[in-house]
């Protein structure tokens, strides 16, 4: 039990030396300047203690009453000092909250109580220890933690959100945990920087098995990983066979739930979605926004909150009956990745691919709308 | 003095007790005299009582938990009453011990005779303040009771709107009834200090205990009604769940924003973190002048650095919020400003420190509480740093080392500064002495335990074990028994000091007015104090901590009596 | 101690000590009050920021009269209960019990049209915990020549999210609810004043009750007047719903 | 006679030395009516959604009048001004400081 414990935790990524570093510094400033003020306390009680150890009442002791100048120097001092802190501690959250402009993205739900991985080329991971109870969802097998597998040395943005309830993922070893907030999506990322197989934790309260969304995350070799992608090996009973990208499975969905039906480049009856991915865009009403992940997701949920100047709002909404996070997040991946000329031509004789309706989705019936599991 | 006159012959027609001089505890022995009392003393004492009672019952709680977490994957209770059982720990000691504690029992019982007042401005409103309380600490022990809570005591929604199927609206209801207690102290604490002082009582020369009550009353007044509002919207929102047209005021999925619940819950309970502390700063200063027998280390700056924590404190709650998806700006403003309220608690410190410098120290239990303090709440309070600087709390956000940090400014801070001011003002209180010799084993077994509790804590937390986990990697168990090993050290003390308190009530020895031979005006009052507090109205003419001349604030020798 | 002793309670020195006391504890527990309703002000004001095109349109169909009128009648109540001070100052019994009459009657009467206001919410279907909410026939708030129709499928036209509508009339209710009950609980006070004034147990030395309840009467007027353009007057209005 | 610091003690108790004058309550009656039929017709006046600032800023006054002649925040000691201050103070905070959350939230970051 002792042996299991590690006097250090394990330090696998570029984050988790700068946060070592800062978390060091810290301890050994206030440490030093708690020390030292144990030792003058210390120091007194002996020094001054009372001879005889009952004794009370009257005893002969100057008048002090204060020194500005002392009281001026330990006010000034422990300032300077803790705002060097938060001027590095802030340099390192402005490092932890930027990914470089080409790290891939891996998409990550939280949901009672497990986490969904998605990766970029339609790889898909369950983790939490309960997963038991989802047996169905991941492919009816039993018991097992789930493990997400990285590449070593090659940094990747985790985009986050929830289906419930708040979530935080957390990896220990990454010295990285941000808050997975339903309704929308933050991202962090990651360097690791070292192989070996680490713990995954849930650090927002969630819920009776919170202490089970728990998983591993395994940083393997860049052709490992690679292995890993095509199928060749597995790391437990998870969907990480390619069966499409996610960009590709949202094109699939993007032609099920008929967003082709008006997205289409002839009869447009609706803004084209090519290369709209962070740009600038005017909405009706006056004022602009960017097209990040956000807003396309609210344009799917509620599409009526922020419509493109010049157009009909006349798209009904998508919640979560109709298109899940796992689906809503392969169709934001498609029209991230959709160039010019890319959407697919609706032909009149166009057949809806298996399992999707033809007819236009019906309009909304209850003034809930969508209402989240109860 | 024609109006002292007139106010003499006037209260004798209502307590004919009174010309008679009896101390507070023998003007009347009927449960109907306590029951119906608006004496701010006997007020003191019926709070003691609950607040016992409650802290017993949140710590057994804590045992529970403690426990638990022996074994990897929880040694006697399921995820769910796991769950529920560190809710109710954290409900009843937040809400029903600490916030209460300082200023229920030692604001009402000793801040008018500090300022040699015969009673609080608003008596009534004082006696009220009680039983409001108690409705409330009713509704949430009801709700604990009946069921539970599964939420945390930070109760973040959606989960506890729409998930939890536990008992959070009337546990809601109930912590919202005990917040209205908390401002009716407050109110009457802060006009009592700014009408009722005695001639002479200026504000240079108030005890620091009272200006650390002003401070806390001042938070109290201010920041409570936040959370009232924001409790008010969560119960909306979760009885809207639950007749089945759910609302989404911080619900995403119904366009609400969780966020804002965070915000409005931690505008309070971030100060009120200040509300449980500031009062055992105040403490700690009466404590270290009496028993190294000097005066205070530079008063101005103690007395404000208590105010400056109140201002500054209100401006800091979102560093609870760093990971929880607020934006990057707000981030570092929060950040930043976190890091000016370390400053006036590291000006206390140093002060206090230098207090004790040539003085005349003896270690009698209420010293040692003192110095207890004085560690335990260094630790805590530099622990704190890494927490409020953004780059490390990435790391350390929602782990071990937050419940370390905090229990060590709260248990390790506030709960030392009742006990010394337990063990302080005892002879006062009642009249008796306890055991000298088990009251010092009892100080240092206290200290010892929470050590031994927490310091594992702070390693488990660097190591990433994160809070609320009944189930954790089996390489943490190692410092969880030890954690768990320190709680029992505390719970024996805890039993030992409740044991020679109590005895001391049959055993002890009468004490005398001044046993201590403290300077406070409070010492010049009777012991036990007679029911209008004073013979007649004190007059002031020093500072209240003139140990080294000897002389309690009326002028009169401090010598023990 | 009841208000038939002696004006001086036996705790202080002094009558202006007392006086200063209570008036002082009025104002500290307005300033509770301040904060209290900020909290949701900040709510509010959050999601108006949000979602501005539902607010307008929720707040569209809200009553602007009855707003309009209960405004008129708190504002002349805290008049009146002004001029109670004055009476209760100089001693003035009649005039005292009279003005505090016609404050209370006035307060009365602005819950009374609270009252027809929430009726009339309900019956158009805007009540957001009722099974009804968007559903009754109602004429649209900004055309009335219209035909009848469901505010669901008004809202549906316009590209309006019911949820938020729900959400903005959540915070009516809570916002005027709040008030409300602060009024009633200010009725309560002003006829115990009253009664107290018929005793004869307000003398011009003992005016000081009056004085701290009309403090706080005030202050719901004082929050009334933000909750009026706030709630009923949120966005650009076309024209004023009954 | 015992001696206050924080408060002016007066020696005599004369209550009706202190009344206000009629007309200046009446006055300050019709200042805030007007205000609140000017509040009514901003609302109408076709200048959108910054009638909101309109409002609040005629809400102020409005309620400053309240405050200071019939609250008699005019014939008040400083430490009312004070409390009164104090609670506007913290409010300010309780807007300022999450609204710099929800405005710069989605902005990203340095």
């Amino acid at each position: 039990m002792i042996l299991q414990t590690r006097f250090f935790p394990e330090q696998a990524s570029e984050l988790a030396w700068h946060v070592d570093n800062i978390i060091w510094a810290i301890s050994a400033v206030t440490g030093a300047t708690g020390l030292a003020v144990y030792a003058v306390i210390g120091l007194f009680c002996i020094m001054y203690r009372r001879k005889n150890p009952g004794e009370l009442g009257y005893a002969p002791t100057p008048r002090i009453l204060g020194s500005h100048k002392l009281e001026l120097a330990w006010t000034i001092i422990p300032l300077i000092i803790f705002l060097a802190f938060f001027g590095w501690g802030a340099q390192i959250y402005n490092v932890a909250l930027h990914p470089p402009a080409d790290a891939p993205e891996i998409y990550v739900v939280g949901k009672q109580w497990m986490w969904k991985v998605q990766y970029p080329g339609g790889q898909r991971v369950i983790i939490g220890q309960n997963s038991l109870d989802y047996a169905k969802e991941i492919g009816g097998e039993g018991y097992f933690e789930g493990i997400m597998v990285l590449p070593v040395n090659r940094p990747v943005k985790i985009v986050l959100t929830s289906e419930d309830v708040i979530h935080n993922f957390g990896i220990p070893a990454f010295r990285q945990k941000i808050d997975a907030v339903p309704g929308r999506y933050v991202s962090t990322w990651y360097h690791p920087t070292k192989t070996g197989t680490y713990d995954i934790f849930c650090d927002q309260y969630c819920g009776t098995n919170h202490s089970l969304m728990v998983g591993k995350v395994m940083v393997v070799e860049q052709k490992e990983y690679e292995e890993w992608l095509e199928g060749k090996w597995k790391t437990g009973p998870g969907k990480n066979s390619v069966d499409g990208s996610l960009a590709h499975q949202g094109r699939q969905l993007f032609q099920k739930l008929n967003c082709i039906q008006c997205h289409d480049t002839q009869k447009s009856k609706a803004p084209i979605l090519e290369e709209i991915y962070n740009t600038r865009r005017p909405i009706k009403g006056g004022g602009t926004v960017i097209a990040d992940e956000n807003y396309l997701r609210e344009s799917i949920r509620r599409p009526r909150a922020k419509v493109r100047d010049g157009w009909e709002p006349i798209m009904p909404h998508f919640g979560p009956d109709k298109v899940s996070e796992e689906d809503l997040i392969k169709v934001i991946a498609y029209i991230k990745s959709l160039k010019k000329g890319e959407t697919p031509v609706r032909t009149e004789d166009w057949v809806a691919p298996v399992g999707g309706t033809t007819e236009p989705p019906a309009a909304p019936k209850t003034p809930t709308g969508e209402g989240g599991p109860k | 003095m024609s109006t002292a006159t007139k106010h003499e012959a006037h209260a004798s027609n209502e307590h004919p007790a009174h010309s008679a001089h009896v101390s507070y505890l023998k003007d009347g022995w009927s449960i109907w005299s306590w029951l119906f009392t608006v004496d701010h003393k006997r007020i003191g004492i019926m709070y003691l009582v609950m607040l016992t009672i409650f802290f017993g019952v949140g710590g057994a709680l804590a045992g529970l938990v403690r426990t638990n977490l022996l074994s990897p994957t929880g040694l006697i209770m399921d995820n769910d009453t796991y769950n529920k059982t560190f809710t109710a720990h954290g409900v009843v000691m937040l809400f029903l011990f600490l916030i209460p504690s300082i200023p229920g029992v030692m604001g009402n019982f000793f801040v008018p005779i500090m300022i040699g007042a015969k009673d609080m401005a608003f008596p009534k409103l004082n006696i009220a303040s009680w039983y409001v309380w108690m409705v409330g600490a009713s509704f949430a022990v009801f709700a604990l009771l009946t069921g539970g809570i599964d939420t945390g005591w930070t109760l973040y929604p959606p989960y506890s709107s729409r998930s939890s199927h536990s008992n959070v609206v009337p546990g809601v209801f109930g912590v919202f009834i005990t917040g209205f207690s908390g401002i009716m102290t407050g109110l009457n604490i802060i006009v009592t200090m700014h009408r009722m002082r005695a001639p002479g009582m200026t504000w240079g020369r108030l005890p620091l205990f009272c200006w650390a009550m002003y401070a806390t009353s001042l938070i109290q007044l201010l920041a409570t009604p936040v959370l009232a509002i924001a409790l008010t919207l969560l119960m909306v929102e979760t009885g809207s769940n639950a007749l089945g047209m759910p609302i989404g005021i911080f619900d995403p999925a119904l366009d609400g924003d969780p966020l804002l619940f965070q915000h409005l819950f931690w505008f309070y309970s971030h100060p009120a973190v200040y509300i449980m502390i500031l009062p055992a700063m105040g403490m700690v200063s009466e404590l270290l002048t009496c028993f190294s027998r000097k005066n205070i280390f530079g008063y101005t700056a103690v007395a404000w650095s208590s105010v400056g924590i109140a201002i500054v404190g209100f401006l800091v709650w979102a560093h609870h919020m760093f990971v929880a998806g607020i934006s990057y700006y707000a981030a570092l403003l929060f950040s930043l400003l976190s890091m000016f309220v370390a400053v006036p608690s590291a000006i206390k410190i140093f002060n206090w420190t230098a207090t004790l410098y040539r003085g005349a120290i003896s270690f009698q239990a209420p010293m040692i509480f003192a110095l207890g303090f004085l560690v335990l709440f260094t630790v805590g309070g530099l622990t704190g740093i890494p927490l409020a600087t953004l780059g490390s709390d990435l790391h350390l956000h929602d782990t071990y080392f937050v419940v370390a940090h905090f229990h060590f400014v709260m248990v390790g801070g506030m709960v030392l500064g009742y006990l010394g001011a337990l063990h302080y003002w005892w002879p006062k209180m009642f009249g008796v002495m306890y055991s000298d010799f088990w009251s010092r084993i009892g100080a240092i077994m206290i200290c010892v335990g929470y050590v031994t509790t927490f310091t594992p804590q702070f390693w488990l937390g660097y190591h990433g074990m994160p809070r609320r986990y009944p189930n954790y990697p089996a390489e943490f168990q190692y410092l969880n028994v030890l954690s768990t090993a320190g709680y029992s050290i505390q719970a024996a003390a805890f039993l030992l000091i409740h044991t020679y308190l109590i005895a001391s009530f049959f055993t002890g020895k009468k004490a005398g007015p001044n046993p201590w031979g403290a300077t406070g005006l409070e010492w010049v009052a009777e012991s036990p104090p007679i029911t209008h507090n004073f013979e007649a109205t004190p007059k002031v003419v020093c500072g209240p901590y003139e140990y080294s001349l000897n002389m309690t604030q009326t002028g009169e020798k401090a010598d023990v009596r | 101690m009841s208000a038939n002793e002696g004006a001086l309670k036996h705790h202080f020195e002094d009558i202006e000590q007392q006086r200063g006391a209570e008036r002082l504890g009025m104002w500290m527990f307005l300033a509770t009050e301040v904060l209290f309703f900020g909290g949701v002000f900040l709510a509010y004001t959050v999601y108006r920021i949000w979602y501005p095109k539902e607010w307008a349109a929720a707040s569209g169909q809200l009553n602007v009269l009855v707003a309009g009128i209960n405004t008129v009648l708190l504002l002349t109540s805290s008049l009146t209960i002004t001029f109670a001070i004055r009476a209760a100052q100089l001693g003035n019994r009649k005039a005292l019990m009279n003005l505090l009459a016609i404050t209370g009657i006035l307060g009365a009467g602005f819950m009374c049209f609270k009252a027809y206001e929430y009726n009339q919410d309900y019956e158009e279907g805007l009540v957001p915990f009722c099974k009804n909410f968007g559903k009754e026939l109602v004429h649209d708030p900004d055309d009335h020549s219209k035909a009848l129709s469901t505010f669901n499928d008004q809202w549906e036209k316009k590209g309006i999210a019911p949820q938020r509508i729900r959400l903005f009339m959540t915070f009516y209710f809570i916002m005027t609810g709040i008030h409300g009950l602060h009024i009633i609980i200010g009725i309560g006070a002003i006829f115990y004043l009253w009664y107290r004034a018929y005793m004869g147990w307000i003398t011009a030395d003992r005016y000081v009750g009056v004085e701290v309840t009309s403090l706080y009467w005030h202050l719901v007027d004082a929050i009334w007047l933000f909750l009026m353009p706030l709630l009923y007057l949120a966005g650009p209005h076309h024209g004023l719903h009954f | 006679m015992a001696f206050y610091f924080d408060h002016k003690h007066q020696k005599l108790d004369n209550p009706a030395a202190s009344v206000d004058n009629p007309g200046a309550i009446i006055a300050v009656w019709v200042a805030i009516f007007v205000g609140v039929i000017a509040t009514i017709g901003v609302s109408l006046s076709h200048i959108g959604d910054s009638a909101l600032i309109v409002h609040m800023l005629i809400s102020a006054v409005q309620v400053g009048l309240v405050g200071y002649y019939w609250m008699h925040l005019n014939k008040a000691d400083s430490l009312t001004w004070l409390t009164a201050g104090s609670a506007l103070f913290i409010m300010l905070i309780l807007f300022a400081m999450p609204l710099s959350d929800y405005l710069t939230r989605f902005l990203g970051g340095l």
